[in-house]
């Protein structure tokens, strides 16, 4: 009787979760527990996965070498999916379930957004992955919120550092094309909102989906414009395609600008030659190997380019830093002033001068980021490689 | 009543698909209060026939007139609310309710429910809830299922079902009623059963038309025998009339030139 | 078979809500579950509703995403933007997702099978670039924040507990709404259209009145979800309302089993614990335990898991047959 | 005795939960054409189907050329010599004649036979002249007469041992139904053994070798054909009592 | 600097289309085959695409095959999962209703890209172009090479395609079990066997699909998804079943996409398309070139 075994089956399937979910994860009793969600699958596996790998790289470091004052760093990671709903279940179950003393992360800043008050709620400390500035600006007070922290640089800053490399090179008039994606919009919403500021005049505003297999058509129709540059903004495989049609379409003469999203060497591969002469704002772990031997950044970012490529054997992207950054902010405080929640939101607010894979931290009761645009170095690639530009 | 009032005139109506005539102008006329049997070999366009009438198939040509009341180019949920009801040659009951829902669905055109009033049981609501429940009731025990009104409606045998569905057809007080071979399939006892049902139905003042191959049943009882082949009418009359007519009986037994 | 929905199974499960907290409660492993529960009883509404429509009336949907979602968004910027009560949103939501339904409804549902299938897809795509591409309004892919919570009577709703009662509140009242429905007049008609059209036709059934009626129904409770949900995460993004989404609810309905109004229920109920919790422990592999799992229900239970209990009876039946001959 | 080619021992056979047949035991001799009359409905198609394989659910025996084919699949009856022209023709609507014909072969194609399926091809042409007019017309659009031939025509490029004819003479105009029981006898005259089943009897009974007569699905007569005509209980199974 | 002119930029619009359009023809092509003999509308059909993609990158680029060795091992290797798809997933189906069938493959396409992620990993992947990267200009348009091999391909697959189905027994055998099975059985037909034959042809259209669109556009493990419901799109626009239907919807929408994204807007060029799609559905329920009587058996 083939349902009567299915029957069997079903039920020995249930229990096996029922008891899954009942043994949990088994912890020494005096772990330090910390909490963290990344987008490891779904739309933006692109941030989650190399958080994810990060992080667990960096907490068996920690662990390995002790842990913090002897106590074992216990990092319970969850996976968002990129989805509101869970990514929220997710906080919830490690701040009342889990009973963490911190929490790191969501990596998309929409999902930052909304599990912030969460975090306010319920009185634990959050430090994000994600870049928005919102996340750390409360629009009504213009103050950071109390609980929360973020670790990556601001999209503004990246916008910045992209416009005052224009504007040395006397480029004044530029098309953008983005991703409609969360990444895509919240570079576009920058780039549009700073550009009078550095009197930039946009031309075209294209956008094409996370998906689509050519950018031919809004490239042609920026050619139509003839501006002097183009800012890309989005991730994953169009970034890569749309440099591509960039060069089909013969304008090399239009400089082509990436966001930091495009700052792993794997794109340049997959460019196919066509990356040439691209530049981009990027944080010191992508360039490792182009700092200068005393630049602060450089041992930290070398370690982490070796151990990762040992770990996981793939290149770096841009995204994996902030957990390390992240995780180390929280290791750190933790090993100052223990398991305490509002004494880690303490500590972390008056840290300075914390060497981080994407620059050198300085946190303040009004700036819970402490980055400055000067953690993003504009480079360009140059012979398959990058290459630091003034 | 009138016996001989024509309830139902047809004329002229023609039905094709593609090129197949399906019904090729059968004009006739079926008196109110009647049995009239619609008989005729297989694809002669009885079916087709009841289709038309009942709104399912719209005809090329041709006019149907119900209580001299044009009923062409009318939705079949629009003629079955003018008082025309009919039953499927293919048992259809609905199989996902119980004997006694199906006859309350029968109600259908006399209820006006929206979601509203039965989501939330407004009183009136349940009242004509009841209301019909026990009509329904009355017309099972007519039809003589009153036992079984709470078992689900395919769990009856065939000779149940089919008696069913005609009580079902029967809930919506038709005054026309079109049963599509209520025999087929039916044992002799059954098929008996179903016979005196018509009877009955008749005496309540119904009319009755129906396709049925089973002879017995059309000749025992029919007032009428509308003989189709080809989709034309090729006779009328009395069942003894019909069963005479050579014409018929080379409909039936096909001729004997047949083949050279 | 449609079982009759008994006044005992309707107290019963009346009886499993109130209880659930409680005991999830006192048990550590599950304490947190009352929270998932939330969500599964938001989707609960959504699928009653699309029980109704692809189980009673034989219609399909791929765009009710789309309802939930425009009910959310106005929950959102009606609360946000313009400081309006969130239980005025919740009702104006619904009734202009109705207006929506009926006016994308009354030529979709002339179309047929896979040509509906597809046209509500197109509906859930168009609405959900609408929700990403009009960022002055929906905030575009990084959604809005700050939508104000529930208050009930000046009671406010920001427990999980006082939420999950509320939610499961509603979901048993629309329960029972929807019950009522299936089990008078009009659920007869929607029944009958489901078994036989042409029965249903010839027995005076305007079917596709009632094909348009149910749609928009089934659409009205999407988009009250919406609004519940809003108010609860305090956030949308227009991701949450994706055709994916969309599927995700079809999945719902196929797993409960469409021809049973408890399926509903019970495939929501499953597939959000699934996503939300059971599969978190295969990490990477969960989507191919997902589909795997999907797959081994439809192959072994066509009808769903509600089919289990008719199965079940069969089997009993036919063995005490077998065993007497 | 003659060599039987088919015969069936109580047939049973179902639709669901209904009986459509009841212990139906009929001869098929070999070379001859039988016939099975009977009003609407009265299991004849039933009985057909069950032979071929297209009803699954039977009990009983069905014995072809001694080999027991009750339980074997339609494809492999198919490949034993058995073809059917199913009630309602059943052609493939959209393809063209010529593609109905040459799908009728489909068991026999190999690569090396493509001469002897054209020869068939041929065969049935010189046989129904009117379908090689219009070999190359979508079979949909065909009369129903031409429907009924090509149906005949793709049964017969099998060439199959015995062919079951399932009531070839509906829907179509009396003038045509001649020419189809011509075409029936000059199969027959060709060695096909044919059981044909018609709800016109007298046409039937005119190029049957034996009869039998179905009513309720059961089989209530039978006998030489001639006997059966003046039968008047055959009116009586039509026309009632 | 050097300019544009608007009819290049119109033609560069057109061509970008059709390209674009070409690969949703492909994946609706795929759509009606399976439809064709058994009615069923495959959502695995993207993944069969992406398979082919990353499946030509492993051969070709990891393991350094020569290209057409690759390219014939990539369509018998996609071919080979179509197989076990229609085994293993549609025919163990009992009661198979439209709504079961649309959730089986729904479920299989979770799978496969499971799998492909497990396999893969998340990453997008490129293959080198099969003629180079250097452009051609074309009355001020510039077309990639790789263009004509996407168009080339539709070409050739649909030729292929046709020559299998109006010229060969086993092609009219499929088409006959999708006019008339019972019939198909009584000539001696084996149904089932045609069923997967259908799975197989369907997924080595999809894997010629991936294969030609990855050097232009990389491939990853979750494209399919959109891939589908493109395609999807593309086979209820023309019509389902019909195969020329198939290849003027998907170039249709291609060629809306591209038009809108360069005339009206980038960011709603999708919906635009979408848009017509109903519309035309509105007037014509049935698609442009499909057929009523086909469309209207289908219920859930």
């Amino acid at each position: 009787m083939t349902l009567k075994k299915l029957l069997i089956i079903v039920s020995v399937c249930l229990i096996g979760f029922g008891l899954c979910i009942s043994c949990g994860k088994k912890v020494e009793k005096d772990a330090y527990k910390v909490g963290a969600v990344f987008s490891v699958t779904g739309r933006a596996s692109f941030l989650g996965d190399p958080e994810k790998k990060t992080a667990e790289m960096a907490v068996e470091a920690i662990n390995k070498a002790g842990g913090i004052n002897g106590h074992p760093l216990d990092l319970i990671i969850y996976d968002d999916e990129g989805d509101a709903t869970k990514c929220n279940l997710a906080v919830k179950k490690l701040i009342n379930k889990d009973k963490v003393c911190a929490l790191i992360g969501p990596s998309l800043s929409g999902l930052s957004l909304a599990v912030l008050p969460v975090a306010e709620k319920n009185e634990i400390p959050l430090v994000s992955c994600a870049a928005s500035y919102k996340i750390v600006n409360n629009e009504e007070t213009g103050k950071p919120y109390h609980w929360v922290f973020k670790t990556p640089q601001s999209d503004s800053m990246a916008v910045e550092a992209i416009y005052s490399h224009m504007k040395t090179h006397g480029i004044n008039k530029i098309a953008i094309m983005s991703g409609t994606t969360g990444f895509g919009a919240s570079g576009r919403a920058e780039l549009l909102r700073l550009a009078p500021d550095h009197g930039m005049t946009i031309v075209a505003d294209e956008k094409y989906g996370p998906k689509d297999t050519d950018m031919t058509v809004q490239l042609t129709k920026i050619k139509g414009k003839a501006p002097q540059a183009i800012v890309n903004w989005s991730i994953g495989p169009t970034q890569v395609v749309v440099v591509r049609n960039w060069k089909d379409l013969g304008m090399k003469n239009i400089t082509f600008y990436q966001s930091h999203g495009f700052g792993s060497r794997e794109n340049i591969k997959l460019a196919a030659g066509a990356a040439e002469g691209v530049l981009c704002p990027l944080g010191a772990c992508n360039i490792a190997e182009q700092l200068a031997a005393d630049h602060p950044q450089k041992a930290v970012t070398m370690k982490y380019l070796k151990d990762y490529k040992d770990k996981y054997n793939e290149t770096l992207s841009s995204f994996g830093g902030h957990a390390w950054d992240s995780v180390h902010l929280v290791a750190d405080a933790l090993s100052a002033v223990g398991c305490d929640k509002a004494a880690i939101r303490d500590y972390i607010e008056i840290t300075k001068g914390f060497v981080g894979q994407h620059g050198v931290f300085n946190f303040s009761p009004d700036d819970h980021n402490g980055l400055t645009k000067a953690a993003f170095n504009m480079v360009v690639v140059k012979e398959g490689d990058w290459a630091l530009t003034d | 009543m009138e016996a001989d009032k024509g309830i139902l005139k047809i004329s002229e109506l023609v039905m094709a698909f593609g090129g197949l005539m399906a019904l090729y102008k059968p004009d006739f006329v079926i008196r109110q209060g009647t049995i009239t049997a619609v008989i005729g070999p297989n694809g002669a366009g009885k079916t087709t026939l009841f289709n038309v009438i009942t709104g399912f198939l719209t005809p090329n040509e041709g006019t149907i007139h119900f209580r001299d009341q044009s009923i062409i180019n009318l939705k079949p949920h629009e003629i079955a609310g003018l008082g025309i009801s009919r039953t499927f040659q293919t048992v259809e009951i609905f199989e996902n309710m119980t004997v006694l829902e199906n006859v309350m669905l029968g109600f259908h055109t006399k209820l006006r429910s929206s979601f509203i009033s039965s989501g939330f049981q407004l009183p009136l609501t349940r009242r004509k809830e009841k209301e019909i429940k026990s009509k329904a009731m009355d017309i099972l025990k007519f039809i003589g299922l009153s036992g079984k009104w709470n078992e689900p409606a395919d769990s009856l045998p065939l000779g149940e079902q089919k008696v069913l569905e005609i009580g079902r057809a029967l809930a919506s007080d038709p005054a026309l009623i079109c049963l599509d071979e209520p025999a087929a399939g039916l044992n002799e006892t059954e098929s008996h059963l179903a016979s005196s049902l018509i009877m009955a139905i008749k005496e309540k003042g119904v009319t009755v038309v129906l396709v049925e191959h089973d002879m017995k049943v059309v000749m025992d009882i029919s007032d009428e025998v509308l003989v189709l082949n080809y989709g034309q009418k090729i006779a009328y009359g009395t069942p003894e009339e019909i069963k005479n007519d050579p014409k018929v009986i080379e409909a039936y037994l096909g001729d004997d030139g047949a083949y050279a | 078979m449609m079982l009759r929905i008994s006044k005992y199974s309707i107290f019963f499960f009346a009886l499993i809500i109130i209880l659930f907290p409680r005991i999830a409660s006192n048990i550590s492993a599950i304490e947190h579950y009352p929270d998932i529960m939330i969500f599964a009883g938001i989707y609960c509404l959504i699928t009653i509703g699309l029980s109704l429509l692809m189980g009673y009336a034989g219609q399909i949907s791929l765009g009710h995403g789309a309802f939930y979602g425009i009910g959310a968004y106005i929950s959102a910027i009606l609360t946000t933007r313009f400081g309006w009560n969130p239980w005025s949103c919740m009702v104006i939501g619904a009734v202009i997702t109705s207006i929506v339904a009926f006016v994308v409804g009354a030529p979709s549902l002339k179309l047929k099978g896979h040509y509906l299938a597809m046209a509500t897809l197109a509906f859930g795509v168009i609405v959900f670039i609408i929700f990403n591409e009009e960022i002055e309004w929906t905030g575009g892919p990084d959604g809005m924040t700050g939508i104000s919570g529930l208050t009930l009577f000046g009671f406010p709703l920001n427990t999980v507990e006082r939420y999950y009662y509320f939610v499961w509140g509603i979901v048993l009242a629309v329960f029972i709404f929807t019950v009522n429905i299936i089990q008078s007049g009009s659920g007869r008609a929607l029944r009958a259209i489901h078994s036989s059209e042409a029965a249903a036709m010839a027995m005076g059934v305007d079917v596709s009145r009632y094909k348009i009626m149910v749609f928009t129904y089934s659409a009205a409770l999407a988009s009250v979800a919406g609004s519940l949900y809003a108010h609860y995460l305090n956030f949308v993004n227009p991701s949450s309302f994706d055709i994916f989404f969309s599927i995700k609810l079809l999945i719902m309905i196929a797993l409960g089993g469409m021809h049973y109004i408890w399926g509903a229920i019970i495939g929501a109920v499953i597939i959000t614990f699934l996503n939300y919790e059971w599969l978190h422990y295969f990490e990477e592999l969960e989507i191919l335990v997902y589909g795997a799992i999907l797959l081994i229900v439809t192959i072994f239970l066509p009808q769903g898991l509600a089919g289990i209990p008719a199965i079940v009876k069969h089997w009993f039946r036919r063995t005490l047959s077998d065993g007497s001959r | 005795m003659m060599a039987l080619m088919l015969r069936t021992e109580g047939l049973n056979a179902f639709y669901g939960n209904i009986r459509a047949i009841t212990d139906v035991t009929i001869r098929v001799p070999k070379g001859k054409v039988v016939s099975i009359i009977g009003a609407n409905g009265a299991g004849k198609s039933t009985l057909l189907k069950s032979i071929s394989g297209l009803i699954q659910r039977k009990n009983g025996h069905v014995i072809y050329k001694d080999r027991d084919i009750t339980n074997m699949s339609v494809n492999r009856i198919v490949k034993l010599g058995i073809s059917q022209v199913p009630e309602g023709r059943q052609l493939f609507a959209h393809l063209t004649v010529e593609d109905n014909i040459r799908l009728g072969a489909y068991s026999y194609y190999n690569r090396r036979n493509r001469s002897v399926i054209q020869d068939r091809i041929d065969g049935v042409y010189g046989m129904f002249p009117i379908l090689e007019k219009r070999c190359k017309q979508v079979s949909g659009t065909l009369s129903g007469g031409e429907q009924q031939m090509l149906a005949i025509a793709r049964a017969f490029m099998a060439r199959p041992d015995m062919i079951l004819l399932d009531e070839p003479s509906m829907g179509i105009a009396p003038l045509v139904v001649r020419e189809i029981f011509n075409v029936i006898v000059n199969l027959n005259q060709s060695g096909t053994t044919v059981l044909l089943v018609e709800q016109n009897a007298k046409a039937a009974l005119k190029v049957a070798h034996y009869a039998y007569v179905l009513e309720g699905g059961r089989v209530v007569l039978e006998g030489l054909p001639k006997e059966l005509l003046d039968n008047p209980k055959v009116k009586e199974v039509y026309l009632g009592g | 600097m050097e300019q544009i002119s608007i009819a290049g930029q119109l033609f560069q619009y057109l061509i970008t289309g059709i390209t674009v359009g070409s690969i949703y023809a492909m994946v609706a092509i795929g759509f009606n085959i399976i439809y064709d003999v058994t009615d069923i509308i495959n959502f695995a059909q993207g993944e069969f695409v992406m398979l082919g993609g990353l499946t030509m990158v492993l051969f070709h680029v990891s393991f350094q095959i020569p290209i057409i060795i690759a390219f014939i091992l990539t369509v018998m290797g996609v071919t080979l999962i179509g197989i076990l798809v229609d085994r293993l997933a549609i025919r163990p189906i009992r009661q198979p209703s439209v709504l079961t069938l649309i959730i089986a493959t729904i479920a299989v396409s979770f799978v496969i890209r499971g799998a492909a992620m497990f396999f893969w990993g998340k990453n997008p992947f490129d293959l080198p172009a099969f003629s180079g990267r250097n452009p051609i200009t074309f009355y001020g348009a510039v077309i990639q090479p790789q263009y004509f091999w996407v168009v080339g391909f539709l070409i050739v697959v649909v030729i292929v395609l046709s020559i299998f189905f109006d010229k060969t027994i086993t092609g009219k055998a499929m088409k006959a079990c999708a006019d008339n099975a019972d019939a198909a059985r009584l000539v001696g037909i084996n149904v089932n066997q045609m069923i997967m034959l259908s799975f197989a042809l369907s997924a080595g259209v999809g894997a010629v699909a991936g294969i030609i669109i990855t050097p232009i556009s990389l491939m990853e493990y979750d494209r399919g998804a959109m891939l589908a419901v493109k395609g999807f799109g593309a086979v209820i626009l023309g019509g389902l079943g019909s195969f020329p239907g198939a290849i003027i919807g998907g170039l249709i929408l291609g060629i809306i996409e591209s038009l809108v994204a360069g005339l009206i807007s980038s960011g709603y060029k999708d919906a635009f398309a979408l848009v017509v799609l109903l519309c035309v559905l509105f007037f014509k329920p049935s698609g442009i070139l499909g057929n009523i009587e086909i469309s209207k058996i289908k219920r859930f």
